[in-house]
Order: structure tokens, then C-alpha cells, then sequence
């Protein structure tokens, strides 16, 4: 097999890039109209979708938490966003980070404030090429903040990793497989830095660990500008939005006082 | 709760408007709501498509792979269709296993598709009786806006128009790799109507569906044929309303093949 | 492989039958003695078992409906009823015959005199040969009328199909088999010849659907026919039956005259 | 509700009667209810039965399929037994897959026949750590009067009886053809019954059921060999009980053995 | 094939033991700490743990049985309990043997005091060879003495069987695989003898079978034996754990009373 | 619920005593409890260890098993890893699949061993593209008493270092027999701390999991490489306090590393 050149004499990258380089990154909130929030994220060739329901009452009701809100996270990738197709069943690997990433959400939501409801967060991913956890999870955080839940902080996160010994930001699908390969996905709150989401495989010295950690801190950091602008665009709609609301409201009052029966009807 | 209330409402605001007749969002009866179609959505899958019908979101993904082919059938390949509602499309979705519901929609589009021939399953035989394509058909709903019949086999057809074959070398996928398109040799679709109070429309949106009696989906082609039939719900149709439907179908169905220039 | 000769010069079918002309049915109602309501239908080679249970309280409490009873069909196939051994577990098909012909038999049903209920359709296949989904339909209204379930009218179902170029009602397996095949499983609230059930696979023009179509509502009609006079059996025996039910109370009084400590006993 | 209380005073009545000792339905305690045998009741199966022992109504049947020998027995064919509680069956019955009762019916079956070895499962072997015939048998309770044991045991019986074995060509199957009838060499059969009150009934029907303490099935071929045991319910038998039982076992199965005139 | 000697001139089977002598079983009641009664059964290879909970509150309420406690026993193997690995998932053999299991014990506890309750009885095998249903049963009687739970008697079990013609008790595998083998798993409670479990695969004759069943009894009975000493090694241990007891309530009590704040505490 | 109620007060008294800092059972905070280690536990697996962490009681088994290799890997063999939370193990423990605990723990286990590379997957391989070895690692929790992450990993060591190769005859397994013992490069462990108040503390009890905001567990080899990182909890750590950690993992995985005499 053909050596792969990991980083060029210029110090580029497979795919061209730096090092500390991010895959570009765009994301759009309010995508999808059923959901409460939600969120489309492409990370390179990775894209997925996130919808938010909740805070809504924990059913059936001994499940709930009377101190605060459940984190319901659904990680899910479709059968054809593999290059094998996948089973449609969810795996092992999609339990696991359904589950991390939903406790990484849950430091940041004010979630004492709803105590019996859950707040249910699903992702699912349609295209993919490494990192989709982290590009979820930055994207799951948008989307709750579309839905208006209470947050300390967003959660932004990217992986780091090491492919023929160098450490770089946000490995692509050929880097993870280097055959010295380490992967770190990691999300941090970035106004405090605390790590709410870590994970970590591949051998790696004390030393070389710490190197990767602040180069993911810094990709973190980027992220979370990427979340805060997509979101202000968002909110530079508002007003318009909000025009919007207000004749959508005031067509609603019409159609009821016109129809005072409705008010009366059944309510399923 | 507030959520389902206003689905009551407008739900029951359909029925009123539709004996004038009108629609709550202004379409012709027999109009579609706009669509946008996103071929190429997933590299992963060999073909792949996402269609917006109004706010309705579909996205369908092809996968072919080899296997044995059915005994009863050892000189063809076949087709599978699948769908997930995913719980974020709307409040009362949830995860898990596919339901009636999705197990109705993949075999509907699974037929309209099958029964129309476009695809010549003895061309993807690969060895008789031993190995042939089948072609994994996943349709996943993103947002329920209503019609998902319609999305549904709109995207499916959009995803098989791009799907590419992948090469065989020793009859084994060489991955990334392609040795073609698909060939398909018409373009199936499925119009769906809806009976609300005793009127028929085409393309029913979630507040329509919510007040419709009973729905009717019918699969055709270009050639003035049909592949399929299906109504749904608990309501009823006459012939004459039927036929109606046979009629319209041929003619909204032509319109919406237009949107896809391959093939 | 030999050419089938699906009509013969003198117009008849495979199995002797002329195009418009239905298998041999028999419907047996009451046949169950746990079920409220119950029927066996021969149709030909198939042969299905139906069982009905309800109104009864929908369980559990959330899946209730306030405005109606809940039609609850349930269709299967028992593995040897079919020429490959089937699974045990419910298959797609299954799923989706159960869903249409549940709602077919609503539309006849007074359903919205059952508010909070289930009534449960269990229906089960034993032996087939090409149009189960009908037979098991037309044994199911006639089970429903059997637990004395108010109904607007029975529903009567049959299918029509195609076989080399012909139009046929009630298609056996080898017709549904020919490579031109289409398949048409129709049924009716005969009185009124609404229809509440219609599936087509198969290519077909607007033309010769319209002819299928009036030879599957004749068909419907002629199985209509045959289950009232299944009805009608069953009411001719009911002096009878109502002479022993009359005797059967009698001896329950009687029985707890002479024991009225059970009447104190336990309700488990 | 109204038939749970007429259950509990059918139950209460049944312990008052066995005291005398009477049955509700006035048999003898070791008088079986009349027996109804249908064979060749499903032409798709290879051997079918239905049996109606009383109102207890039961369809078995039989699929013989080609499978690769288990390895510690690369000589042998096997026999499988599956049972399902059809939810028409009776009202406390629920769809789904099998449960712990259903489970046991369908193991003590097998035992019964399994280990009475009426069947060789050497004359099974198609080519030896290949392929061998495996029979498929599979229960359907109908209605479930009471003692769903013996009547399953019998459409077992009933339908192996009627067993023809597919045709081979080239070690395949020729569907719908038949190369001739399995071999049973001894009809093996389960035998029930109740200890209700302290007294000992045979076949109990549902009322007796309810009122049952404990059950025991032996299962037994007609050269006065048992092949299986199986105690069930909360309650509990003595020595002198289960040797009266083996005894009545005996003489009852051979009355029912009657009933089948073919092997 | 070389013929197996199952028992050889001077009356000694494969392993050494006589025709009426039992493996050597080994039983320490209370070893796990969260369950409310436990106990560890060695039995020749057989190994089994076995945890005991309840009675406690029935859940879902619907299957709440008001005139009695469910006894719920849950006979499980381990993947690496077998010579070829196990499937994790529960198998057929697994859910007969808990059925039969549950409904043996269920006659010895006193079910009838403890209405809408289970009492959940968790068994894993971790070594297997033959035997192991009646050491699971003999571990959970125990077990449940162990957890305080009031019984008419402890249930005492073991299997009798037959090899090459011998009759013989307890037997182990290779005995179990003998041509001519009968198994026969047996479970009473001694003191009256009467018989709680009995299962038979085999064929065999009425005399026979009468031999091998006395056999049975009288290993049960030694079973029986077994099953006192252990527990009376407990009770002897209990001044010493009384003492600790009311140690440890003091110092809860200490607890408490530095820390009354902690009442009023959430109890979630 | 008297149980809920005493863990609660033991919960409250943990957080309590951390700011002195004390741990409950007078631990010191980088103390792990007692450990016991029981290898060669069961015949039947290929390898087997009992651990006992203080209270908790882990049991793990091994079997090798003949499996085609992946084809991206067709010269090598793998692990597979399961762990089953037993009800036994806790009053919260409920019968049935894995759930997100018990899939985490399998993982995380599975990726300490595997990333450390102390099994060689290239000698699993037998015969290229169509055999090589398969270790199944079978966690079973017989007591939840608290750091179920270390102990698991300490019983999946053991458990391998008992671990022999069953013996080969024409690239078949022969039954108990055995070929050698299998190859561990290294001992890679688990060592996990929780976050209280504010303060790290090693191999947290059942109480102070209930007090913890966080927990991380370190997968090491005695190299002083790290082959895996997990956090799990609602809580978050600061850089320093990871970085505590690992040293922390290092000192700690060694001392637990000397309980193991071969390998």
C-alpha cells in the first residue's frame, strides 16, 4: 500500500488544510416547522438536522424528575451516510453518544427550572466523514437555543487528533484511520471553558495529550463564533419575524371572533 | 396541549372554508404546494435526494449492494423500500421501530415504483442465482407539513435519477468507485387526494389531513398508466369520485415530472 | 418455460371458473366459544379464523380516543399457510393489511358510540391461495355483526385482476402470478357501494381499470349476498339458541340461590 | 369484568362439586371431553391438523425444511415446536411474541415427542454434515377451553401423522411434490391433569383450570413407556398422586390413540 | 466410538462418586450487598449467584394481584456458562426453567400475605455442568431465608437420572448424554414431601421410573441438610452482625442529630 | 423508598464531609478500596476473573470463537465487549437489553483494551480473508456498590490473562482442549474519578457516584500511554483538574497493575 503524505513539506493537509484548521462550517436554525427548535449543520461533508421539542411533560409520568428537566438526546445516523450502508436498527456506538452528548447538553440548560418534563433533542446525520458527534452537538446547542430554552452557555464542540504524529484540529475520515491514529471529541461551555463532553482513543503520550487538548480548546472557540453568528443572523430576522408573528396572531383572533363556535369545539 | 388546539382549529376552519370552496392556504383545490428538490444530498449514498413540498421535508438516500437473488427469481435484482418518521418531523412521532404508518408509506412508494417497471430488475442481475443488485431505498421524514406520500415518492424518484452504480471488479464493489447511472426507464410518481366534507383536493397539508375523511394515492407514469393504488383512512370513496381522482392524477403527476430534467 | 393458458377457447379460467366468477366461499359464524364475536371463512384454498373482543376499555389509558372507539384489526399468517415456511414474527405486509382493512371496517362501524374503547379484530390465516386480505375482511364484518357490534352495513370484499390481458374477479395464485399481472383487492359497504377499501398493484390503463373495477364491485355484491345468508343461518337458529341461553340463566340463578356466599366472593 | 366474575363462580362451584366429587359438566373425573380430529387441514402445510377436544379448539401445522445438522449430531434431522396463544383464543390473551406460557406448551410438546423418539432423527440425514430434514411443527391455540396441553398434543400428533415428506432433486426441494409420508413408529401422547381440592381430574377444562391447584402432564407412548414430565401451577403433588396419574396416563392416552386409525 | 463405562465394578461412576451420592454443593447465603437477600451456590462445576428483592410494590399497577405477592424468578446463564457461547439474549429453556422455578417456590412462601407486591428472585448461572435449574432453585430458597421472607418450609431440589441402565442421582453432563438418558429435575419441600417441581425427558418404564423418583427424594433431602447448615452458619453469625446493626443505627442516629437539616432534605 | 431515603442522607453527608476533605468510609480521597481478585471462576469460559472492589462484584468470562474478519481487515481478528447490569446488582437494575449505561461501560472497557494495543488483532488471524479469532468479553455486575467502570476493566484483565486458545484441528476448534495461553502485550486499566463539590476523589461508592457532578475515567498501560478517555455526567471539569487526573491515573493504575503476577 501507497505511503499517505499526512502533512506536505508546506505543512498542508490531505484536504488542504492547516493543522488548526477547521472543515468550513455553516449552520441555519429554524429548518424545520413541526419542531419547537432546530437546527441544520454541514461540517465539511458531514450534515445533519436537529429538532427540539420541550421542555414537555415526562411521559409516562414515573420517569419524571421532580428537581429538573431529563436530557433526552437522540443520536441517529441514516443507512446511507456510511460508506457501507448501516442497519437502520440504532448500534451500540449511536446509544453511547446519544448518552454523552445529552449529559454534555444538560450542564449547560437551566434544567432545575422544569422539573417532570424532558427535553427531547434529536439529531440524525445524513452524510458523514468523521467528527459527526461534535457537529451535532454544536449544532443540538443552536437548536436549543432556536427553541428559546434557557441555557448558561452554548456548547460548542470539535475533535482533535494525531495522524503520523501530528497533532491537528478536526480530523477528516482519512486522518482518523492513520494507523497511529488518536481521536479526542471534545465540547467545552467556551465563556468558562469547563469540559462538559471528552472522550478519548488512540495511545498517547501525557505530553502530546496536552498539546492536542488547547488545540481543541482553540478549534472550540471557533465553533462557538460560528454558532453565535449563525444565531445573530437568525435574530437580525426577528424583527421581520416578528411582524410576521403579530399579523399571524392578530389573523388567528380574526378567524376566532369570526367563528366563535371554535373556541367551543373539542379539544382532542 | 395549545399546540393540538390549533390544529382543531384549523382543522375545523378547513371544513368550513372548503364549501365555498378555499383552502386555508389559498392553493387551488387541485393545486400543489411549491417544491424544491436537492438531488446529490448524502456522498455516502449512490444516489440521494431531498425534496421540500411546502414545509413537508423528505430526505431519501439509495444504497445498492450485492446479494443472492431469490430463488423464484435467480436472473433478477429487487428493490427495498424503507421509511422512518423520525420524531423531530412532528410532537407525535416517536422513536423507535417503524410503525403502521411508515410501514404503509415505504410499501406504497415501494410499489408505485416496483409495479411501474421503470426499473428493469433483470439488469441487475450480476451472476444467475448468484449474485445481484438490490437497491436500498431509506426514506427519512424531517418535517411532516402533510403529504408525505407524495414527498416521498418525489424524493425516491429523485434519488434513484441519481443514483450511480458502483464498479464491480471480480464481482466485488470497489468502493468509491462508479460504473454508471441507473437506468431507469420512466418516472413513476404518486398524486394524493383527500376528501374533505364530500370535496376533493389535491396535495393536503397537515391541517387538511387533520379534517379529511379519507385519502386516496394513486401511482402513475408518463404513459397514461397506473402502478398503484391506495386509500387510507376511515372514510369512503364513490366510483365517480375515483375516477375524478384517475383523471387528476395523470395531470398533476405530469406537471411535477417536469421538475426533474434527467432521465 | 411452458406457455399458461390463463382462458381457454371456451372462457374458462385455470381452475374451471369462468372470468367473472368467485371461488366456492363458505362463512361459519360463532364458531369460538372465548371470542364476543367470531367466523371461519373457506374462500377456495384459504382458509382464516376471526375473533372479536369489545367494546372493551382501551388500555393503557393514553392511547384512549374521547370521541370514538379504537378499531383495533389484526391480520396474520400462520407459518405453513403459505408454500415457504413463513416467520413466526408479523411481516410488512401483515402490518399494512392490518392497517387498511381496520380502517375499512371504521367507515362501517358506529365507532363514536364507543367513546375510550378498543374493539380488537383478530384474524388468522390458515391456509391461502391469493386473496387472504378479502377473505379475512368479509369473515371480520361478519364476526363483528356476530358479537353484535352496531354496524351501518357489512363490508364485502373481493379482489379482481388481470391475467394475461384478461380481466378476472377473484384471482387465484397462479393468476396473480402472470408476468402481466395486476392485483386489485377492493371492498364495499354494499347497500350504498361506498368504498373503503381499494389497493392496485400492476400497470394499468384508465380503461381497463374502470372494467376491473365494476366487475370487483359485482364481485363484492355476490360475497354480500353470501354473508347474509351466513347471517341469516345463524339468526334461524337463534330460538333455539335463545331457548338454551334462556335455560342457561335459569341454572346460573339457581346456582347462586342455592350458594349465595359466591355472590360475597372475591372479584379478582 | 362481567366474565371474570362469572369465571370466579364457575371456580368457586367447580371446588364445591369436586367434593362430591362431581364436574361441572358432569364427566367422570377421568373422562376426557369428546374429541374432534380434522387432518390435512392446510393443503400449504406439509401435514396439518385441527383438533377440537370440547370447545378447546387447536390447529397444528407441520413444515418440513433442509438445514445444516447441528454439529455434535452430523447425522440427525431435528424437530422444532412452536406455540402461540392466538389473542382470539380468549380475552386475556395479547398479541405479541410468545410468553412463559406459551414457551412451556411448546417445549413439553417437543419432549414429548422428541424423547418418545416415534420419530428417527437419523432417517432425517440428507447428506451427513450438510443437510438434514427439519420439521417445523407449530401450535395455533383457537379458542382455549381448558387444558391446551393435551389437545396441542394431539393436533400434533395429528398433523405428523399427516406429514408427507417433500420431494428432492439435486438435495432441493420440488415444491408440491412429495416423495412419501414421514415415519412415525409410535404415537406419543400428553396426558392431564388437575389437582383441584385434593381430588384428581383428567383433561380440566377453564373453570377447573381457575380452580386448579397444580397440574401434571406425563407423556406416554403405547408400549407403556413414559417420555415426559412436567408439574406446573403453585400447588403440589404427592408420591401416591403422581403414581395414580401415571397409571390413569396410561389408560387414558391409549383410549385417545384409538382415534387415529393410520401408523 | 469407545464405549463409555458409566459405572464401573466396584459401583463408582465417571467422576468417583457412588450411584446415590450428590456432587459436592457448597451454599454461603448473603453475598451481595444491594439485594435484599442473596446467596452462592457452588454445586459441582455448577456456579450461580442468586439475588432476592422485595416484596415490594408491583409495577405497572395492572399486574397487581390483590390477593397475593407475584413471585417473579428470572433464571438467567451467563454467554461463557456453556461449552459453546451462549447468545446473551434469554432463550426458550432459560424461560421454561423460571416459569416452573417461580411456581415452585411460590407454594413455600407465605404469597398470600403480601397482596399487590413481587417478590423478585434474580438467578445467574456462571458455570454450568448439569443440574443447574435444581442448584439455581436450592440457591434462591436460601436466598429468600436470607432475605427475611416468611416460608412454610425451604425448597429443596436436585435431579436424578439415568445412564447406561443405571439409575443414579445428581447426574453430571456426560452421564446427562448417555444414549439411553433420562433426566428428571425434582424440587419439594421436605418436611411433608410434597413435590414442587417435577420434570421428566427420557424415555422410560413405570418401575423404573419409580426407583429413580425415591432416589430423588432421598437426595433432596440431603440437599435439605445442606441448605440448614448454611443458613445456621448465618444465624451464628448474627449476634455478631446484630451488634454491628445497632452500631450503625447509632451512628445514623449520630448522623441526624449533627445534621437535622438533612431530614427536611429532598427525597427524590 | 427507605432505601432512596438513606441514600439521599449518605449522598448529603459525602458532599459534606468532601469540604474537610473526608470521604464516607474514611477513605483517603486517592484511596482505592480493598480489591480481590478470583481467576479461573468458570471452566466453561475460555478465561474468567471474579472481582470484588470493596463490595463490588463483577464477574467477566472470555470465549474465543471462529469468525470471517472484516473486510477492511481480512489479516486480523478482534474483540468484542458486553456488559450486562444484572437486577441482582441494584434495586434500579431492570431485566432486559443493555441499556446506555451498560453499552457506555462495554465501550469504554473495550476501548482501553483495544487502543492500547495489549492484544495483537494481525495474531487472531488463522487463515487470511476467511478465519482469525474473535475474543468475547462478557461483563456481568452481580453488585453495584459503586465504580463499576474499574472494576469491570480490572475483571476484563484478569479475565484475559486466564485466557487460553482453544486447540486447532483443520481450522476447527477442538473442545477442551487448548493450544496456549493468549498474548497480552500490556495491562491496560481503567481508573475513573468523580468530581464532589468541587473535589477529585479515585474509585467513587455507590454514595458519592450519588454526590458526584462528574466522573472520568482514564484508560492507561504501565508505557505511561493513556489509550482512553471518558466523561460522564452532568458535571463539567476545568483543564487542571483533568490534568490532575491523569497524573493521578498513572500513580494509581500502577499500584492496581502489581496485583497481577503473570503476564
Amino acid at each position: 500500500m501507497e505511503e499517505i503524505v499526512y502533512v506536505n513539506t508546506e505543512g498542508k493537509r490531505i484536504d488542504g488544510r492547516k493543522l488548526d484548521e477547521l472543515r468550513p462550517i455553516k449552520i441555519i436554525p429554524s429548518v424545520l416547522s413541526r419542531a419547537e427548535g432546530s437546527a441544520y449543520i454541514e461540517w465539511g461533508q458531514n450534515k445533519a438536522l436537529v429538532g427540539v421539542f420541550g421542555p414537555r411533560e415526562a411521559i409516562p409520568q414515573h420517569i419524571q424528575d421532580p428537581t429538573k428537566a431529563i436530557v433526552n438526546y437522540v443520536y441517529r445516523m441514516a443507512t446511507f451516510s456510511v460508506p457501507d450502508r448501516k442497519s437502520p436498527k440504532p448500534g451500540r456506538r449511536e446509544i453511547e453518544i446519544s448518552k454523552v452528548s445529552g449529559e454534555a447538553l444538560a450542564k449547560a440548560i437551566f434544567v432545575e427550572r422544569f422539573p417532570n418534563t424532558t427535553i427531547d433533542i434529536y439529531v440524525h446525520i445524513f452524510d458523514s466523514n468523521a467528527g459527526t458527534r461534535c457537529a451535532a452537538l454544536t449544532a443540538a446547542s443552536v437548536a436549543l437555543a432556536d427553541a428559546g430554552i434557557p441555557m448558561r452557555d452554548l456548547v460548542s464542540a470539535c475533535a482533535v487528533g494525531r495522524a503520523a504524529g501530528h497533532i491537528m484540529l478536526d480530523p477528516c475520515k482519512e486522518e482518523e484511520d492513520a494507523s497511529d491514529a488518536v481521536d479526542m471529541p471534545l465540547a467545552i461551555m467556551p465563556r468558562t471553558k469547563e469540559v462538559v463532553l471528552l472522550q478519548m482513543d488512540g495511545i498517547i503520550s501525557k505530553e502530546e495529550w496536552k498539546k492536542a487538548f488547547e488545540l481543541g480548546l482553540k478549534g472550540c472557540q471557533q465553533v462557538y463564533g460560528i454558532q453565535k453568528k449563525a444565531l445573530k443572523r437568525k435574530y437580525e430576522e426577528i424583527a421581520e419575524e416578528e411582524a410576521k408573528a403579530i399579523e399571524h396572531v392578530d389573523k388567528q383572533l380574526k378567524e376566532i371572533s369570526e367563528n366563535p363556535e371554535l373556541l367551543r369545539g373539542g379539544n382532542k | 396541549m395549545r399546540d393540538d388546539i390549533l390544529w382543531e382549529l384549523r382543522s375545523d376552519k378547513v371544513k368550513e372554508l372548503i364549501k365555498i370552496p378555499q383552502r386555508l392556504d389559498n392553493r387551488e383545490l387541485f393545486e400543489y404546494r411549491p417544491v424544491q428538490i436537492e438531488t446529490g444530498f448524502s456522498k455516502n449514498a449512490h444516489g440521494s435526494c431531498r425534496i421540500r413540498l411546502g414545509e413537508t421535508d423528505v430526505i431519501v438516500g439509495v444504497k445498492m449492494d450485492i446479494a443472492e437473488p431469490y430463488p423464484d427469481c435467480p436472473d433478477e435484482g429487487s428493490i427495498t423500500v424503507g421509511a422512518e418518521l423520525m420524531p423531530m418531523a412532528s410532537p407525535v412521532f416517536e422513536p423507535g421501530p417503524p410503525d403502521q404508518n411508515a410501514t404503509e408509506l415505504a410499501r406504497v412508494v415501494d410499489r408505485c415504483i416496483r409495479e411501474s417497471k421503470a426499473i428493469d430488475f433483470k439488469k441487475l442481475s450480476i451472476v444467475e442465482a448468484e449474485k445481484a443488485w438490490f437497491i436500498f431505498i431509506d426514506i427519512y421524514i424531517a418535517n411532516d407539513a402533510g403529504n408525505l406520500f407524495d414527498a416521498s415518492s418525489l424524493a425516491a424518484l429523485g434519488a434513484l435519477l441519481d443514483t450511480k452504480i458502483p464498479k464491480l471488479e471480480d464481482d466485488k464493489i470497489v468502493k468509491g468507485e462508479y460504473s454508471g447511472k441507473l437506468e431507469l426507464s420512466k418516472k413513476p410518481l404518486l398524486t394524493t387526494f383527500a376528501k374533505i366534507n364530500g370535496k376533493i383536493v389535491v396535495d393536503p397539508a397537515t391541517a387538511e389531513e387533520k379534517a379529511m375523511d379519507a385519502r386516496l394515492s394513486i401511482g402513475t407514469t408518463e404513459e397514461t398508466l397506473m402502478s398503484a393504488m391506495q386509500k387510507g383512512g376511515t372514510g369512503s370513496f364513490t366510483q365517480a369520485e375515483i375516477e375524478q381522482c384517475i383523471e387528476l392524477a395523470f395531470q398533476k403527476s405530469d406537471e411535477l415530472r417536469k421538475l426533474f430534467k434527467v432521465g
